[in-house]
C-alpha cells in the first residue's frame, strides 16, 4: 500500500535471510482457530482523501462559538511561539528520556517545567505531569492516603464535579471513604469543612477558585487541617495564580490543577496536563516520574529520572501509581507558555480575566431577572441566578453562536436557575455586550 | 546549556498581553492576593526560540534515526497525521454537556465512535470507550470495570494474576484498582508457566492479565487455554494492548477470549510519543462487561446524529472529558488512512523487520528464546557479560554510532537483555546500518572491551551520575 | 513596547558604554531638516489581536471555491511533508549560504533541487533557482541574446500571456526586439512559427502544454531553429513532466517554468519560484545562483555556490543578472514534493490529472452549446467554446461558488466564447458533474 | 551525508497519491509522452524526514543563534507572522482576474492596499507596489518606471550612476533596465564624492542609486544636496531601501527628495530569509511616477470595496500576478503589530545596538570610519592582517566558537572588512558573548595565528574548495 518502506525484492531477501518462504509463514505459530475472524475496515485513503474528511469533522465541531464556558477548560490565548517550539520533530517524536545522555532536551526541558510549576503553585517539589486535573487530584488524594496511612477524605463539593468523580472512583476501588461537603451557596461552607476534619482525616480537598468562581482562603483550614495531622490538598487554576493567593502561602501539602491554560488548546477534550507539587518532606510520595540534576564524570551538568524506585517500572503492584507514559509534551507547552508570557506576562494576563470578568458581571448585575449568586470575590467566573431555568437560557443563546455558561443543575441538584460565566481575557467587551442583550431577551 | 532561568533579565519581556479594552476593576482583596508575581522566566521570544531549539538538539528523536525501542513501538507516524490532530484547536469539550450542545459538535462526537468502532472491529470487542488517558491509565479502567462486574454479581474477589514478564504497569494498575497481585514465573517456552498458573487459579481471582504477544516478543501457543481456565474459574480475562502492532489483523483478542482489552494509540495508531506522553489507552470490552464502562459514552441516534449519555451502572468518569481528543483524531486518522490492508501490511513488515533483526543478530548475540518471533525479539549480552561488557555498555556504543540503544534489562526474566522492536516504518537499508553497528559493538567487546566502558563521548554529556541525583534531588531550580 | 528585548537598564549601561546620554544622540547625525514629516500609522497589536484581523481577512479570500481555474497555477496537493519540513526553522530562518560551512543543509538541498529538475526536465543543467514562471521566461529570453550576440526572439502568442507580459518589458528595457506569432485555434502555428525564425533570431519561445491547454512536440522546431543558429526556449509545467515529452528529448535549449505545483501553495500569487535548465555548454550564461559539489581538505564531499563571478555581487553590471534573493525555501518546497513523490508517484498524479481533465472534457462535450476547442491532445487544461460570451457565464457561476476557468477574451482578441477550464486531481468527479450542471443551466 | 539520490531504492515509494474516481482515458499519443519516468527519488516519508531533519541540522541559521551579517539585517521575526503568512493556502489569485471575482477575494486584496498605505506612510512616497518578488527586483522596477517617466517627456536619457559602496544589485539592475552605469568613488566621509558626483551628472543622466544608511552604516549628510543636484540635471533619485531598518519613524527617503524607493521586506519588515528567498521588493514612488508603476493595481472604490485595474501608461507586468503575497501578509502583520512606536522603537534599538558593538569592538579592530553609525559597522582586519590573519579567518573561527561570522570583504571599498549588523532583536546579553569571542579571536591573532588558518573544525566540513568546485563544474547529480 505503499505505507510501509520495503520494496517486494528487499522482503524476498529478507525472507530468505530469515529461512522462510513467505510473510505468511512468520505468523505460523499463531493456531488457525486463533485467527481474526474479521476485519471488516474500508480499504486505505491518500493523505488528501483522509484531509478532506478530517475538515468535515472539523466544521462541525463549534470552533465559531463565542465561548462563555469553563467547566475547568478555558480559552485562553496559545502564543504562536508555543506551536512553534514543541512542534520541534525532536520534541515529538521522542520516547520517554530513558538514555538521557540523547535525551537531555526532553529532560532539561521537564526540569525547568518542574521549576516553575513550583513557584507557579508556591511550593518546593513537583513531578514532570500527570494526565490531567481530575486524574491529578486522585493521585492527590491516594498520595494523602499513602503519607498519613488514613482512609478517610473530606471533600469540598464546590471542587469541580468533574473532578470529584475521578477522585470518587479512584477511592472506591481502594475501599477508601470521603466525606462531601456542601458549600454555602458558591462559597465553602468553611464551618463544615473544619468541623469534617477529624484525626482519621488523611486530607482535606478544597479548590480555588472554586466550580462556582469563588476565590477563598484556605490558610485557616490549612492549620486545622494540620491540627489533626491531615493534609491540604488544594486544586488550582493556573492562569488564575497570576493574581490569587497561592495555596504554598495558604500552606497547602499538596496542590495539583489542570494544566490546559498554560498553552493547550482545547482540542474537545485534550490532550492537557495534569500537575502536583508538593513540599520536600513528601518527594517520596509523589507517583509519577521526577527529573533531577546531577554531573556526568567530568562535572558536566546534566539531567536525569530520578527517584524511579517509586516507579512501576521498578517497583510493579508496590509503586506509588501505575503511571508510565504521562503528558511530557503538554507540560512542555506549559514551561514555553509560562516562560513566553514570563513574571509579569502571567500577572498581566491574571489581571485582564479578571477585569473583563468584573466587567460582565457589573454588565449583567444591571440586567432585569439576573443576579450574581457570588457572595465575595470571583476570579474569571462567576455565578449567575437567572429568573428561568438555566438550560432553557443556554439552548436558546447556542443557537445564537453563544455558549452562554455552564448551567449547574445536572451537578448541583436544586439549583437550576444558576448558570457558571466564564471570560477569559479573550472575550471582547462587544462580546461581553453582545452576551448581555441576549441574555436580557431570553429572560 | 543553560538553565531558562539563568538567561532571565529582570524587567524583560516576551510576548505582549493584549490590551484591555474594558475598564480596571476594584483590586481583588490583598488576603486573596498572592504576595509578589511567581518568578517566572523574564525572557524575550528570541531567547526563548534559541533555548528550545537548541534543547530540541540535543535530543535522540524518531525524525533524526532509528529508535529501536523494544516495547516501546517507536514507527514513524506520518506527518498528515499531526495536521490532522491540529484541525479541533479551538473545539471546547463543555459544549457536548451543554442542553442543545452535542448537535452543535457533531464532528468530534462522530469521530469518537468512529474510532471505537474500528477499535471495536480491530480488536474484536463489542464495545469500546476512549476516555483512559494512556495505557497504564486504560489498564487501571479495565480493571475497575472487571471489579464492577464482579460486583454486580456479588462477588468480591481479590487477587489479579499477573505474569513476571508483564509490564510494570500491569500489577501497578490492578493495586490501584485494589487487588493483590500474583505474580507467575516464566517457563521455559517463553510465556507464563500453566502449572503455576493453574495452581494459583481460583474463585478469589478477579483477572489474568496477559501480554499476548507477550514482552519476549512470543505468541503464547496456550493463550485459549489460558483464557478459557481463567472463565472456567468465574475470572475474567484482560490484554494488555502494548504489542497489538503485531497481530493487526492476524488475531482478535476478542476472538481468542480476552474479556477487556486496552490499547495503546500512541504505540499502534499513529500517534508519537512526545518525549514521554501525551498517550492515549482507549479500553474494549466484550458486551457482558459494556454496563460498566465509564462515563460519558459517545452514541449514535436512530436518527444517525451523535449523542452524550452516562452508562449509568458503570464506573463512573476516569478522566475530566472524553480523554485526549487530539491523540484519537490522530489515530482515527491512521486508521483510516491506511485501512484493512494497510494494517496487515503494518503488522506482517513489522513481524518481518523483526525476525530479520533476529537472524542477522543471533551469530553474535545470544538468543533465549530461539524460535520465530512477532514484532520484536529480545537478546542476551551474556556473551559480551564474559568480557565484562554489559547490555547498558553496548547501549551507550550505539549513542556514539548515531543510533538509539535498544530497551536493555527488560523483560526482567532475561540476563542483560537487549529487546529490539524495528517497527514496519524501518527498512531493510536502516536496519543493515543498525545491524553494522551492532556487530561491530560486538566486535569492539571481545577485542578492546574497555572502549565501550566509557561511551558515550559524542553526546553534550556523558553518563551521569543517577546516585548523586537521588540523594541530592535537586529537582526544581532554587529561586 | 516588549518587542526588543532590551531592558531601560540594559540600554542605559550600552549608552554609557558609547559615551552618549539618550538614544536619540545616535540619530544627531541626520539634519533635522530631514526628519520624517509624517509617521502616521496606528499604535502596535498584541499578536492575538493581530491574528483575528489576519483570520477576518483570510475568510475573505476564496478559499471555499471549487476551482476550475489555472492561468500557469494549479490547484494540487501539497503533502503534510513537505509543510514539516520546509518549516524546520534552521531552512528558514538561515540567509543565502555565504559561509558553506555552516550552510550545508541548504546547499546540499539545492544541490539535491538542481538535480531534481533537470531529471525532471531533461536538461543538464539548472540554477537554484529564479523568482516566477514569467521572470524565469524573461531570463530565458535574455541568456539567449547573451548567448548568441542576437537581439531579436520569436515568441508564440499561445505562451501564458502574462508570462510574455513580463518578457515584453525585459526585452524592451534592452531595446530587444520580439515578433509574437498568432496561434493556429488553440494550437502552436507551427508554419508560421518555422518562418518567422532567421539568422537573426536569439531564441524562438513556446510553451507546452501552452495557455489552451494543448500539447505538442517540438522537436522539429527545435531542429529548425538550430538550424539557424537559434535556441528553443521551452516553457514547461512541472507536473505535466510527470506524464508528457520533455523539452530536452525535443531538443530544447533552454527551459524554464514556475515550481508553483510542486509543493507550493496557491497563496494568492507567491511566493513560488521559476527554474531554469540548460545544458552544459551554456552553463557560464544561466543567472542566478549555482551549487556546486567539491571537497574540503580531508577530502569530505561538500557544497558551495559556485560560479558566482557570473553573478551582480562580483560583477556589478557585468553579471548574467541582477538576481541576489531568490526562491530558495520554494524551491526546497519543489524538491520535497518532488522527493516525496518519487519517480512513479508523479506519474501517477499526472496521469491522474490527464484522467480527470478527459473525463471532464467528455462530461462538457455532451452538454449543448458547449464545444472543446483544442484539436489536439491536452495534458489537464483544455478549451471550450461556449454558446456564450464565456465572462457572463463565469460571473454566473462564481456566484454559485465554483470558478468555472479563465476566459480568453482579455487576453486574446475576439474569443470572447472562450474559455480555459482546468481540472486537477483534486477536483473530484462530483464536483466536475456540479460544473457541468451549472453549465448546462448558465448556457 | 548522503544525497537523497543515494537513499533511493527502485519500487521504494513515498506520498500515496488518491485513487481515481474517474474512468482512465485513452492515453495521451506516445509521440507527446515522455520515454521514462523522471528519475526522481524512490524513497519513503520516513527517509525523506530523516534526510532533511538532518540537513536542517547542517545549517546555522536565526533560531539557532546570533547572526550578525553586515547588510543582510537577519533579525529575529516573531513566529506568529509564519502563522499570519499561512492562513492564504488555497486563496487562487487568478480569482481576482475573473469577472465578478474581486468581490470573492477582499480580504487579500485589502491586505496589499493596506501593505501597500502602510510603505507609502513609512517611506514617505505616494504610492507603493508590492509586485517586485526581491530587492533586486525592485530596483529593476524602479529603474524601468524612471526610464518609462522620462520617455514620456520624450528623454532617452542613457546613464544611471551609484557609489563604489553601493550593492551589486544596484548596478546590475540598471543595466537589467537598459542603462550604461557610471560608477563614483567614496570619499573620506565615507560615503560618493560630491565633486566626482557633480562632474558626473548631466542631461544624460537617468537617475542616481543611493543607499542611505550606505553599506558603511553612515547617513550621508549631504544626501538632500545629492538630491537637489540631480533633480536639477532632470535625473531622478533613488533609494535602495536595504537599510531601511535604521530610519524608521526617524527619516523617510520622500521627504529626503527621493523620487523612488524599494523595500526590502525580507529585511526590515518580519520576514525570514528561508537560505536565500523568497523576498519581496516593494517600490514607492512619488506622484510625478504613479502612472509608470507596473500592473495589476489594486485600488480602493468609492464603496470602500477593493478592485484591480491596470496602469494603462505603466511598464506592464514585472511579475506574474500580485507579487510574493505570503511575504506581504507577513510584512502586513509585522508593521499592523508593532504598530507607530514599536516600529520606531526597532530602529532605535538597531542604532543602539550598533554603536555599542562598535564602541567595544574597536579597541582590538580597525576602524576606518570612526563616527557614529547606524544599524551597522564596519570594521578591517588590517590589524590582524599584520600576523598574517584575514577577514575570513577571523570569520571560521566564530564558527569554531558557536556565531556566525559577519559579512567580510564587503563593501568592497574597505579593506578586509568585516561588517556587524546585530538587529534590535538582539540582546545585550548575547551581543556581549560575540564581542567575546570576538575579542579572543584577535587575541588569537596575535599570540596563535596559525590556529585561525584551519578553521572551522567543528563543522560537518571544513573550508571547501571553491576552486575545485568553479573546475568540475558537478551541479547535478548524475543518473
Amino acid at each position: 500500500m505503499g505505507y510501509c518502506p520495503n520494496t517486494p525484492d528487499e522482503i524476498r531477501e529478507m525472507l530468505a535471510v530469515i529461512g522462510v518462504g513467505s510473510v505468511e509463514e512468520l505468523f505460523s505459530a499463531i493456531p488457525d482457530k486463533l485467527r481474526a475472524k474479521s476485519f471488516d475496515l474500508p480499504a486505505g485513503l491518500s493523505e488528501f482523501e483522509l484531509m478532506r474528511i478530517m475538515k468535515e469533522k472539523a466544521a462541525a465541531s463549534g470552533q465559531e462559538i463565542t465561548n462563555f464556558i469553563g467547566g475547568g477548560l478555558y480559552d485562553h490565548i496559545v502564543p504562536a511561539v508555543v506551536d512553534h517550539l514543541s512542534g520541534r520533530a525532536e520534541f515529538y517524536t521522542a520516547y520517554t528520556p530513558y538514555q538521557p545522555e540523547c535525551a537531555q532536551g526532553t529532560l532539561q526541558a521537564l526540569y525547568e517545567y518542574q521549576s516553575s510549576i513550583c513557584r507557579l503553585t508556591g511550593m518546593e517539589v513537583s513531578n514532570a505531569s500527570l494526565y490531567d486535573g481530575g486524574t491529578a487530584l486522585a493521585e492527590a488524594a491516594l498520595m494523602a492516603l499513602r503519607i498519613t496511612g488514613r482512609n478517610s477524605i473530606v471533600v469540598d463539593a464546590s471542587v469541580n464535579p468533574f473532578h470529584r468523580e475521578v477522585v470518587q472512583g479512584y477511592l472506591h476501588s481502594l475501599s477508601a471513604h470521603s466525606e462531601v461537603i456542601a458549600p454555602d451557596g458558591c462559597e465553602p461552607a468553611m464551618d463544615r469543612l473544619m468541623a469534617a476534619i477529624t484525626d482519621e482525616t488523611a486530607a482535606v480537598i478544597v479548590q480555588n477558585p472554586n466550580f462556582f468562581g469563588s476565590v477563598t482562603d484556605f490558610t485557616e483550614l490549612a492549620k486545622k487541617a494540620h491540627q489533626h495531622g491531615a493534609l491540604l490538598v488544594v486544586g488550582s487554576y493556573p492562569v488564575a495564580l497570576g493574581l490569587i493567593k497561592t495555596p504554598g502561602e495558604m500552606g497547602a501539602d499538596i496542590v495539583v490543577g489542570d494544566g490546559q491554560s498554560l498553552g493547550n488548546p482545547l482540542s474537545f477534550g485534550g490532550p492537557y496536563f495534569g500537575f502536583i507539587t508538593t513540599t520536600k518532606q513528601y518527594i517520596r510520595n509523589i507517583p509519577g516520574r521526577i527529573i533531577g540534576e546531577t554531573v556526568d564524570k567530568l562535572g558536566r551538568r546534566g539531567y536525569v529520572l530520578t527517584l524511579q524506585a517509586r516507579e512501576q517500572h521498578i517497583k510493579r503492584h508496590k509503586a506509588t501509581s501505575n503511571i508510565c507514559s504521562n503528558q511530557s509534551l503538554c507540560a512542555l507547552r506549559g514551561l514555553i507558555f509560562m516562560s513566553a508570557l514570563g513574571k509579569e506576562g502571567l500577572s498581566e494576563l491574571a489581571a485582564l480575566n479578571y477585569d473583563k470578568s468584573e466587567y460582565a458581571k457589573s454588565v449583567f448585575s444591571g440586567i432585569k431577572g439576573v443576579t450574581v449568586a457570588n457572595r465575595g470575590a470571583t476570579f474569571n467566573e462567576f455565578t449567575l441566578t437567572l429568573a428561568r431555568p438555566a438550560a432553557e437560557v443556554v439552548e436558546k443563546l447556542l443557537t445564537q453562536g453563544i455558549a452562554a455558561g455552564l448551567p449547574l443543575a445536572p451537578y448541583y441538584e436544586g439549583r437550576d436557575k444558576e448558570l457558571v460565566v466564564t471570560v477569559t481575557e479573550k472575550r471582547t467587551k462587544a462580546e461581553i455586550e453582545r452576551l448581555a442583550g441576549l441574555l436580557e431577551g431570553a429572560l | 546549556m543553560k538553565l531558562i532561568y539563568e538567561l532571565s533579565v529582570s524587567g524583560r519581556s516576551g510576548v505582549r498581553i493584549p490590551v484591555s479594552d474594558v475598564p480596571k476593576a476594584a483590586p481583588l482583596p490583598q488576603s486573596l492576593r498572592r504576595a509578589e508575581p511567581a518568578a517566572l522566566p523574564e525572557v524575550a521570544e528570541l531567547d526563548l526560540v534559541r533555548h528550545f531549539t537548541g534543547l530540541s538538539r540535543r535530543n535522540y528523536s524518531v525524525d533524526t534515526n532509528f529508535y529501536p525501542l523494544g516495547s516501546c513501538t517507536m514507527k514513524y507516524n506520518a506527518k498528515v497525521m499531526e495536521n490532522a490532530g491540529s484541525l479541533f484547536a479551538d473545539s471546547h469539550p463543555v459544549l457536548a454537556l451543554l442542553p442543545g450542545g452535542p448537535e452543535k459538535v457533531q464532528g468530534p462526537l462522530s469521530l469518537i465512535h468512529g474510532l471505537e468502532q474500528q477499535l471495536a472491529e480491530i480488536t474484536g470487542m463489542d464495545e469500546v470507550t476512549t476516555q483512559p488517558l494512556a495505557g497504564a491509565h486504560g489498564e487501571m479502567t479495565g480493571i475497575m470495570v472487571i471489579a464492577a462486574y464482579h460486583k454486580a454479581r456479588g462477588q468480591n474477589r481479590r487477587y489479579v494474576i499477573v505474569p513476571d514478564s508483564s509490564h510494570g504497569t500491569n500489577p501497578a494498575s490492578a493495586a490501584m484498582a485494589g487487588y493483590e497481585i500474583v505474580t507467575i514465573p516464566t517457563a521455559p517456552y517463553g510465556d507464563m508457566d500453566l502449572d503455576a498458573f493453574r495452581a494459583a487459579m481460583n474463585d478469589q481471582v478477579a483477572a489474568v492479565m496477559m501480554t499476548c504477544p507477550n514482552t519476549l516478543g512470543i505468541f503464547n501457543p496456550h493463550i485459549a487455554e489460558i483464557c478459557e481456565i481463567a472463565h472456567q474459574a468465574g475470572a475474567l480475562v484482560y490484554y494488555d494492548g502494548a504489542n497489538l502492532n503485531a497481530i493487526l489483523g492476524k488475531v482478535r483478542p476478542g476472538d481468542v477470549g480476552f474479556d477487556v482489552i486496552h490499547v495503546n494509540l500512541h504505540k499502534t495508531f499513529g500517534t508519537p510519543h512526545g518525549g514521554g506522553g501525551p498517550g492515549s489507552g482507549p479500553v474494549g470490552v466484550k458486551s457482558h462487561l459494556i454496563p460498566y464502562l465509564p462515563t460519558p459514552r459517545v452514541v449514535k441516534g436512530a436518527d444517525g446524529t451523535f449523542g452524550v449519555e452516562a452508562h449509568p451502572e458503570g464506573i463512573g468518569r476516569v478522566s475530566d472529558f472524553f480523554g485526549n481528543f487530539a491523540i484519537m483524531a490522530r489515530a482515527f486518522a491512521y486508521i483510516t488512512m491506511l485501512g484493512r490492508e494497510g494494517l496487515i501490511e503494518v503488522s506482517e513488515q513489522a513481524v518481518l523487520n523483526a525476525n530479520y533483526m533476529m537472524a542477522r543478530l543471533k551469530e553474535e548475540y545470544e538468543l533465549p528464546f530461539d524460535i520465530t518471533c512477532m514484532h520484536e525479539c529480545v537478546f542476551s549480552a551474556s556473551r559480551q557479560l564474559k568480557d565484562g561488557v554489559h547490555a547498558i555498555d553496548i547501549a551507550k556504543y550505539l549513542i556514539d554510532r548515531g543510533f538509539h540503544p535498544p530497551t536493555v534489562y527488560f523483560p526482567l526474566n532475561v540476563k542483560e537483555a537487549i529487546m529490539i522492536e524495528p517497527t514496519e516504518t524501518e527498512s531493510k537499508q536502516t536496519m543493515d546500518s543498525f545491524i553494522a553497528v551492532m556487530l561491530e559493538a560486538a566486535e569492539v567487546a571481545r577485542t578492546r572491551p574497555e572502549e565501550l566502558h566509557d561511551a558515550p563521548v559524542t553526546t553534550p554529556v556523558g553518563r551521569l551520575d543517577e546516585t548523586r541525583a537521588a540523594r541530592a534531588l535537586q529537582v526544581c531550580c532554587e529561586l
